[in-house]
């Protein structure tokens, strides 16, 4: 096995290895002890990703290139490595020569490099930061236990090789994060919003099953490059015909790519599943830095990023629209959330979008890359909301804040830092991280437009360009209002105010991040890494097949076969490249000063402008609109109810006339219905966790009805069966 | 060691050599009768009669296990023998084969469980009941004859109603066997009226007979054949408690004793799965069904597949607010015999007809099998826990499953992984055999894959009722105090908690063995139509 | 004879099966309408023994000498002694009569009906193989060959299920067992 | 008209009729044991009749399968009513009375 899967292979076991010790003996090592083992174990895997890196980057150890006296390029000319495993035979015969096998294997290529840098380093200090903030927790063992199980399931997901490996893990990291929003289970709204995830979670991976099915179909279970050999022409939108003569639709294609797509669409939490992820907040504060911001929302992303070759226009049109409503949507939600993790899920949330977007517009890179670099300061923005919340003991509402910047002096530069960050912040061309990632999606979005309009689409494409660029301001202006709330102006909240104070254990994780969200965009070489990935995949490919252009495809301008040999490229021609970023730097250029600047003029001093400003009428219906979250929750409230009451209608009806016969007359119907009516009322702000709870007992009440512990009714129901059954059956039969 | 071999394929008389009509193939048969009536003679010679006869029958059921193992897999034995009333094949071995390791385990569960509170003296009555049950759920997957249906059923069934009520003294035990024995009843006869119709109709007992006079022989009433499946349907419906011949199902589990529930749960049904699985099989096989008139195989396809699809979606659906975790586990089981049910209606697809497969059926077969070894670990875990919670907090409450996480870890953990098993989920075999399921349902394509739908919503379904009882082991507290299990029972539990990701590790030879044995079943390999595509050919259409 | 006075005689005897078969028939048919009817277990029990004793009769038109025996010794003597003899055991007064529900009668009458008429309908719409025996020419002895030839292995395993099914009712039925124990 | 074998099938779906009747209507444990045996003596008439009229002899041999599956039917149905009524005094002897509508303790 090469070197780099070697290493990183044990970067993937030392966590598990960390969770079965823990599992086992971690109550008895105690408070401090499960902590340090733990994080050394990831702090190992760490390690050896560093040191995979570093072989990948260079297998000879020589960073210098004599000949052509200049540092060796990134990722020149790397083979990925493919290593396929024959793990179950399928259908066919023990006696066969060559049986269909379900390949499972492990595939690295730079993305998964990159990827494993980031998760080990961000889940590293995560863990570190979690000894401090855990450190009162009667269940500090347990935590650690679940997080090692979690990362274990992350970097399985990413070495796999095969979609059915991705899909066991992706089960498996949901299974962690059930787990973990719901560590603090005595709180009914922690269990709540675990199950709610759950829920959320499995209908979005019922759409990964139908893609997955379909793949399957077609393929069998092939691995990711061999998947996108043979499918890599999906972007020029036509019917694929496979060696085995057996044609693959274009319009199943696209049902396909979509299906798949759902399964990011739960995890990465976009429209219409993004319900979950707010409430998802509940869990401990590490938790939703290192889950629920940096790692396993985004392998909704990853997932895509995987995928990209084999989507159909279609289907990549759909990833772009889901992109914009998601962040548009959650961006305007997050500017009027009071809970200091309600804003940064949201803020999360629209990030997300905007990869989503990025890779729906064809942009690969843009959107890993803006992965990573969100990872970083989201990682940082919420370890930093942590500090607070730790300070502030465990109050999380924005109005409780205010002037925390002179008692948590550290905490309140970083958390500014990823500010900066995440508005884009940028001068002369130089900025943090967030300006880099996201300038490289808008251009590309830009690009995209003009694409669009030479192409003869409708001008509606260039939404995917305008959405984005104002979306953009109100990013830097609902993050500066975070910021502003809580370390700015004058304690609104005396007693909290002075009793914050940070721990010290905190803060070398906070100032990690903040250097690499300086740092993440131009030093780090993540992009050139990404493109690098981009060549390898492609070449390993062109060795099959010679045209194999699965990741350039441009669209949406007219399919053209692309020549043997070209220089593979995530975008179309360079000149309409120059005109999208023309274009980006116009709209967007200058959005951090502005969102930053109406920021810190609006809440310069807590609510006295903001307050007011609210009061009037329509400004305060919108807020409102928008605190209620617009309502979806209550939205997919009342369709369940909707479905419940159907059923239990039906359900009362069979129980009325059919079961216990005419006699009792519809006075028990009308009861029932008026029953569900009041409870109806009751619970129906509730949430819709109770829906699909209720859902499923008012499901189980209609088959259980003939259940009445009386034998005459089984043998009654029984007979009738027969007796519908037989003179059915014999009337078909003698009417032929 | 030949010797021994020897002295177990061929009990007590020697010089059965002759493998064709001795009466070797069936030595586990008559290890079991000699099991029998050795546990109603051991009392005499010992005070602790129930631990004898725990022993004398374990070592009737390992000497049964082992000419299983013998028998089954030394040359000619495969046949029918006794002009037809017996048969053995492939697919009876690898049944009898789980059936013994399943009582066995039993066994041991009893040992650990109910033996504490039963009364000194009722054991040989007990083990006489298990294993004449043990017999005829035996006989009854081996068999292809309707006498021979009937009477191993009644073997089956009989015993069963009397261990459903074993525990004299419980009420909930005596209105258990009563309803059983009631229902049973009823479903039994109506089946002889359905079988004496199907011998008036053709003139013989033989299923494969009869199958060859249905497509060959003049054609005669649909009306009545209809009459007379429907009658064979609900007699071996009720052993697999299909939809709606489930009723008795989650009465008799939750009354009887949780040893008796366990037997009951896979035992009862996987032999009802295999019993249909021959008489389905044997009919399809025969070939010319498009001559019989106005009847096809694909409308009893798409009843025995509906009926699947409603079992598995009634009994997930009924779980959910049980609050008996007995109760619960009924329901799954009717859910998952449901599952299989769905599989069972390949079969009857004919070769290459609407299909990629070339034999759908045989696939099917492996399909069931595997399911079925799978779901034998998972359920013998989940009652096994579920006897020692019972034995320590007198409770079959889902309530007093609360805070067992911490109460008794390694006990919770082995729930956890049956019951994540059960759901399907990953790292267990439950996985692997769902998914081999699903798998072979996609692949047969057509209407199969509603049932997959089907399967799928079920799927999400079964996850809320079992994660009640992981959130209330893990996610409640509970101020019960901690305990230390029985050893044995933990030793059991645990066995099946790792067979089951040894299973999923293990998938790969599991599959070649139930492969193996489908196809020794029919006789030949069947070919995928779609081979793995070839990576260097991939062309696109433009 | 003359072939006229054999088929007289056939006649006859036709006539006279005829007769005995509407005899035999009615009683089981009536007695098995008494057996649903009647509101006293008692009563019923009585009325069942009419049907076992009527179907005995239908064997022997049918020829099955050996089988009218069994019914009658087995059946009859035997099965119905011992629901009698539940009967006496189980019934003091007060529970011995429950009156069904009007629904329940209308739902069974109409479901009853609905099976009648759909077996009567497939059944008088069948063509059967048509090759009437007269089993008085076969001695017995066939009989026993059958059963103890074709038939064997049921014929052995229902004694193990004798035996099974008499350890089972022997333990439940031999008295409550006290708690104290 | 001669007495065919149509005769015999049509009582036996009487009496099938009549015991599943009476298995419904019964509250009496044992009522709904003889609905049972009702429903067993119909299936043994059809085998009978069946093994008189339609398959007596093949190749000039008499075959009796009918009559010996009828047999064997008689006895399981002793076997059964045996095992049902041990069933029912356990019963009695637990909520004296053999009323089946009081066993409703399990349910759901």
């Amino acid at each position: 096995m090469p070197t780099p899967a070697l290493l990183l292979l044990i970067a993937t076991l030392l966590p598990l290895a960390s969770f079965t010790i823990l599992l086992f003996i971690g109550k008895r090592m105690g408070t401090p002890l499960a902590g340090v083992l733990a994080t050394l174990a990831i702090g190992g895997s760490f390690v050896c990703s560093m040191i995979a890196l570093m072989v990948w980057l260079n297998p000879s150890g020589q960073y210098f290139d004599p000949s052509r006296q200049t540092m060796i390029e990134w990722g020149a000319n790397k083979n990925p490595i493919n290593l396929p495993y024959q793990w179950v035979p399928i259908g066919p015969g023990i006696q066969q020569d060559h049986p269909n096998f379900m390949d499972v294997g492990i595939y690295v290529d730079s993305l998964t490099i990159v990827m494993f840098s980031m998760i080990t380093l961000v889940a590293t200090l995560v863990h570190i930061f979690s000894i401090g903030y855990m450190r009162e927790d009667p269940r500090f063992p347990r935590f650690f236990t679940y997080l090692g199980l979690f990362c274990f399931s992350m970097l399985g997901l990413v070495i796999g090789g095969t979609l059915l490996q991705l899909f066991i893990f992706w089960e498996l990291v949901g299974l962690c994060s059930y787990l973990l929003i719901g560590f603090w289970y005595e709180k009914k709204s922690a269990s709540n919003a675990a199950i709610k995830a759950f829920i959320t979670n499995r209908v979005g991976d019922f759409g990964f099953l139908i893609g997955f099915g379909i793949l399957f179909y077609h393929l069998g279970n092939v691995t990711l490059p061999k998947m996108w050999m043979l499918l890599g022409d999906a972007g020029f939108g036509h019917d694929i015909t496979l060696a085995s003569g057996v044609i693959f639709p274009a319009g199943l294609l696209t049902v396909m790519g979509v299906g798949l797509f759902f399964g990011a669409v739960g995890k990465s939490a976009q429209f219409p599943l993004h319900v979950w992820l707010p409430d998802a907040m509940e869990g401990p504060t590490p938790v939703s830095a290192l889950i629920h911001a940096a790692t396993m929302v985004a392998a909704g992303v990853y997932l895509v990023g995987r995928i990209f070759p084999i989507l159909t226009p279609g289907a990549k049109l759909f990833v772009a629209i889901t992109g914009v409503t998601t962040l548009t949507m959650a961006a305007l939600i997050a500017l009027a959330q009071t809970d200091i993790k309600k804003v940064l899920a949201y803020s999360t949330l629209s990030q997300l979008g905007y990869m989503i977007l990025a890779m729906g517009l064809g942009s690969w890179i843009g959107g890993l890359f803006h992965l990573i670099t969100h990872a970083f300061f989201k990682a940082l923005l919420f370890l930093g909301s942590g500090s607070v919340i730790h300070a502030a003991h465990h109050e999380q509402e924005l109005p409780q804040y205010g002037g925390l910047i002179r008692k948590i002096p550290v905490t309140g530069i970083t958390f500014g830092v990823a500010v900066l960050a995440i508005a884009g912040f940028s001068i002369a061309g130089w900025g943090f991280s967030g300006f880099y990632s996201k300038d490289m999606i808008l251009a590309h979005a830009g690009a995209f437009g003009y694409l669009a309009e030479s192409s003869g689409k409708s001008s509606a494409y260039w939404l995917f360009f305008y959405l984005p660029t104002i979306i953009a301001y109100v990013t830097a202006f609902y993050m500066t209002r975070c910021w502003m709330l809580t370390f700015a102006g004058k304690p609104r909240n005396q007693h909290l105010y002075d009793h914050a104070r940070e721990a010290p254990i905190m803060w070398a994780p906070l100032v990690a991040l903040a250097v690499l969200s300086v740092i993440g965009g131009k030093y780090l070489g993540v992009s050139e890494l990404l493109q690098s990935g981009i060549r390898e995949s492609t070449q390993y490919c062109r060795a099959v097949v010679p045209k194999f252009d699965g990741f350039g495809t441009a669209w949406p301008a007219e399919a053209t076969t692309t020549t043997e040999g070209a220089e593979p490229t995530a975008a179309a021609s360079s000149d309409i490249m120059e005109k999208g970023h023309e274009l980006m730097h116009h709209c967007v250029g200058w959005a951090w000063l502005v969102g930053i600047g109406l920021g810190v003029i609006i809440y310069w001093n807590g609510y006295s402008i903001a307050g007011p400003l609210t009061k009037f009428p329509p400004v305060n219906y919108v807020r409102i609109w928008l605190y209620r979250r617009m309502y979806f929750d209550e939205l997919y409230f009342s369709v369940f109810v909707a479905i419940v009451m159907a059923l239990s209608w039906l359900s009362a009806t069979f129980d009325k006339y059919i079961i216990d016969g005419i006699v009792n007359g519809v006075g028990g119907l009308v009861k029932r219905t008026a029953f569900l009516a009041g409870w109806n009322d009751r619970y129906v702000v509730d949430g819709a966790v109770n829906g699909v709870a209720t859902l499923s007992q008012e499901l189980g009440a209609a088959v259980r009805a003939p259940q009445t512990g009386r034998i005459r009714m089984y043998v009654t129901v029984l007979m009738v069966a027969i007796g519908l059954g037989l003179a059915g059956a014999i009337i078909v039969t003698l009417s032929r | 060691m030949n010797l021994l071999a020897a002295a177990i394929d061929r009990p007590f008389i020697p010089g059965w050599a002759d493998p064709a009509n001795g009466l070797r193939p069936f030595a586990p048969e008559l290890w079991l009768i000699v099991a029998i009536v050795a546990v109603l003679i051991v009392p005499f010679f010992t005070r602790r009669s129930n631990l004898a006869c725990a022993a004398t029958a374990l070592f009737g059921l390992i000497a049964a296990l082992l000419a299983t193992m013998i028998v089954g897999t030394s040359d000619g034995v495969v046949g029918s023998h006794f002009r037809g009333l017996l048969v053995v094949d492939p697919v009876t071995v690898f049944f009898k084969g789980l059936l013994f390791l399943f009582v066995i385990g039993i066994i041991l569960m009893w040992l650990c469980t109910t033996s504490m509170s039963m009364h000194e003296g009722d054991g040989p009555e007990f083990f006489t009941l298990l294993l004449g049950a043990t017999l005829g759920m035996s006989l009854m997957a081996s068999t292809s004859n309707l006498l021979m249906i009937f009477m191993s059923v009644e073997l089956a069934s009989l015993p069963s109603y009397v261990l459903a009520g074993f525990r004299k003294t419980h009420r909930v035990g005596a209105e258990a066997s009563l309803k059983y024995v009631l229902f049973g009843a009823v479903t039994s006869s109506v089946m002889v009226y359905g079988l004496s119709m199907l011998y008036g109709l053709y003139g013989t007992l033989q299923v494969e007979e009869l199958a060859h006079q249905m497509t060959t022989g003049s054609a005669t009433s649909v009306a009545l054949l209809t009459v007379a499946i429907f009658g064979l349907l609900i007699g071996i419906g009720f052993k697999i408690s299909a939809v709606p011949f489930h009723f008795w199902c989650p009465d008799v589990f939750e009354g009887a004793s949780i040893d008796v529930s366990a037997f009951l749960s896979v035992a009862s049904k996987g032999a009802g799965l295999v019993l249909l699985l021959r008489i389905l099989m044997t009919l399809a096989s025969t070939a010319h069904w498009h001559n019989v008139p106005g009847i096809s195989l694909s409308a009893v396809a798409i009843v025995v597949g509906v009926i699947g699809s409603i079992t598995c979606t009634v009994g997930n659906t009924a779980a959910y607010v049980q609050t008996n975790i007995k109760r619960l586990l009924a329901y799954s089981s009717i859910a998952h015999a449901g599952y299989m049910m769905c599989a069972l209606s390949m079969l009857l697809i004919g070769k290459g007809a609407e299909s990629d497969l070339k034999d759908p059926a045989s696939v099917a077969t492996q399909a069931i099998l595997l399911y079925l070894a799978v779901y034998l670990f998972m359920n013998l875990g989940a009652f096994t826990v579920a006897g020692l919670v019972y034995r320590q907090t007198g409770s079959e409450d889902i309530r007093d499953y609360r805070g067992l996480g911490r109460r008794s870890p390694v006990l919770a953990l082995c729930m956890f992984c049956c019951l994540v098993s059960l759901i399907g989920l990953p790292p267990f075999a439950g996985f692997v055999a769902k998914l081999n399921l699903m798998w072979v349902l996609f692949r047969s394509g057509g209407w199969w894959i509603a049932l997959i739908v089907v399967i799928g919503v079920n799927t999400i379904l079964s996850a809320f009722y079992y994660f009640r009882v992981i959130r209330a082991m893990y996610l409640e507290n509970s101020d019960a105090p901690a305990f230390f299990p029985n050893p044995l029972g933990l030793a059991i539990s645990g066995a099946c908690s790792v067979l089951l990701v040894l299973m999923l590790l293990g998938w790969s030879p599991l599959g070649r063995m139930t492969d193996y044995f489908s196809h020794l079943y029919f006789g030949s390999a069947t070919v995928l139509v779609h081979e793995q595509p070839d990576m260097s050919s991939a062309t696109a259409s433009r | 004879m003359t072939t006229a006075n054999i088929l007289a005689i056939a006649d006859q005897q036709q006539a006279v099966a005829a007769v005995l078969f509407y005899i035999f028939a009615g009683i089981s048919a009536i007695s098995a309408l008494g057996v649903v009817i009647s509101r006293n277990i008692v009563r019923t029990a009585v009325f069942l023994l009419f049907t076992l004793v009527g179907v005995a009769g239908l064997y022997f038109l049918l020829n099955a000498e050996f089988l009218a025996a069994v019914q009658l010794v087995v059946y009859a003597g035997g099965t119905l002694i011992l629901i009698i003899f539940g009967v006496m055991l189980t019934s003091k007064s007060p529970f011995s009569r429950f009156e069904p529900k009007a629904v329940e009668v209308v739902i069974a009458i109409s479901v009853a009906s609905v099976i009648f008429f759909a077996l009567v309908l497939a059944i008088t719409r069948t063509k059967f193989a048509v090759n009437p025996t007269d089993f008085t020419a076969y001695p017995i002895d066939k009989l026993g060959q059958t059963l103890l030839g074709d038939f064997l292995v049921p014929f052995e395993i229902v004694s193990v299920l004798l035996l099974v099914v008499m350890i089972g009712a022997a333990y439940l039925a031999k008295g409550r067992r006290r708690e104290a124990d | 008209m001669e007495i065919g074998l149509t005769h015999f099938l049509i009582l036996a779906a009487f009496l099938f009729v009549c015991g599943i009747a009476s298995i419904m209507l019964k509250r009496n444990a044992i009522g709904i044991l003889m609905g049972v045996e009702l429903i067993l003596n119909a299936a043994n008439v059809n085998l009978v009749a069946f093994n008189r009229f339609s398959y007596g002899t093949i190749n000039g041999q008499p075959v009796l399968a009918g009559q010996v599956f009828a047999i064997f039917v008689i006895v399981l149905a002793a076997a059964e009513a045996a095992v049902a009524l041990a069933i029912f005094l356990n019963f009695y002897n637990n909520f004296a009375t053999i009323d089946v509508e009081r066993a409703q303790n399990l349910k759901g």
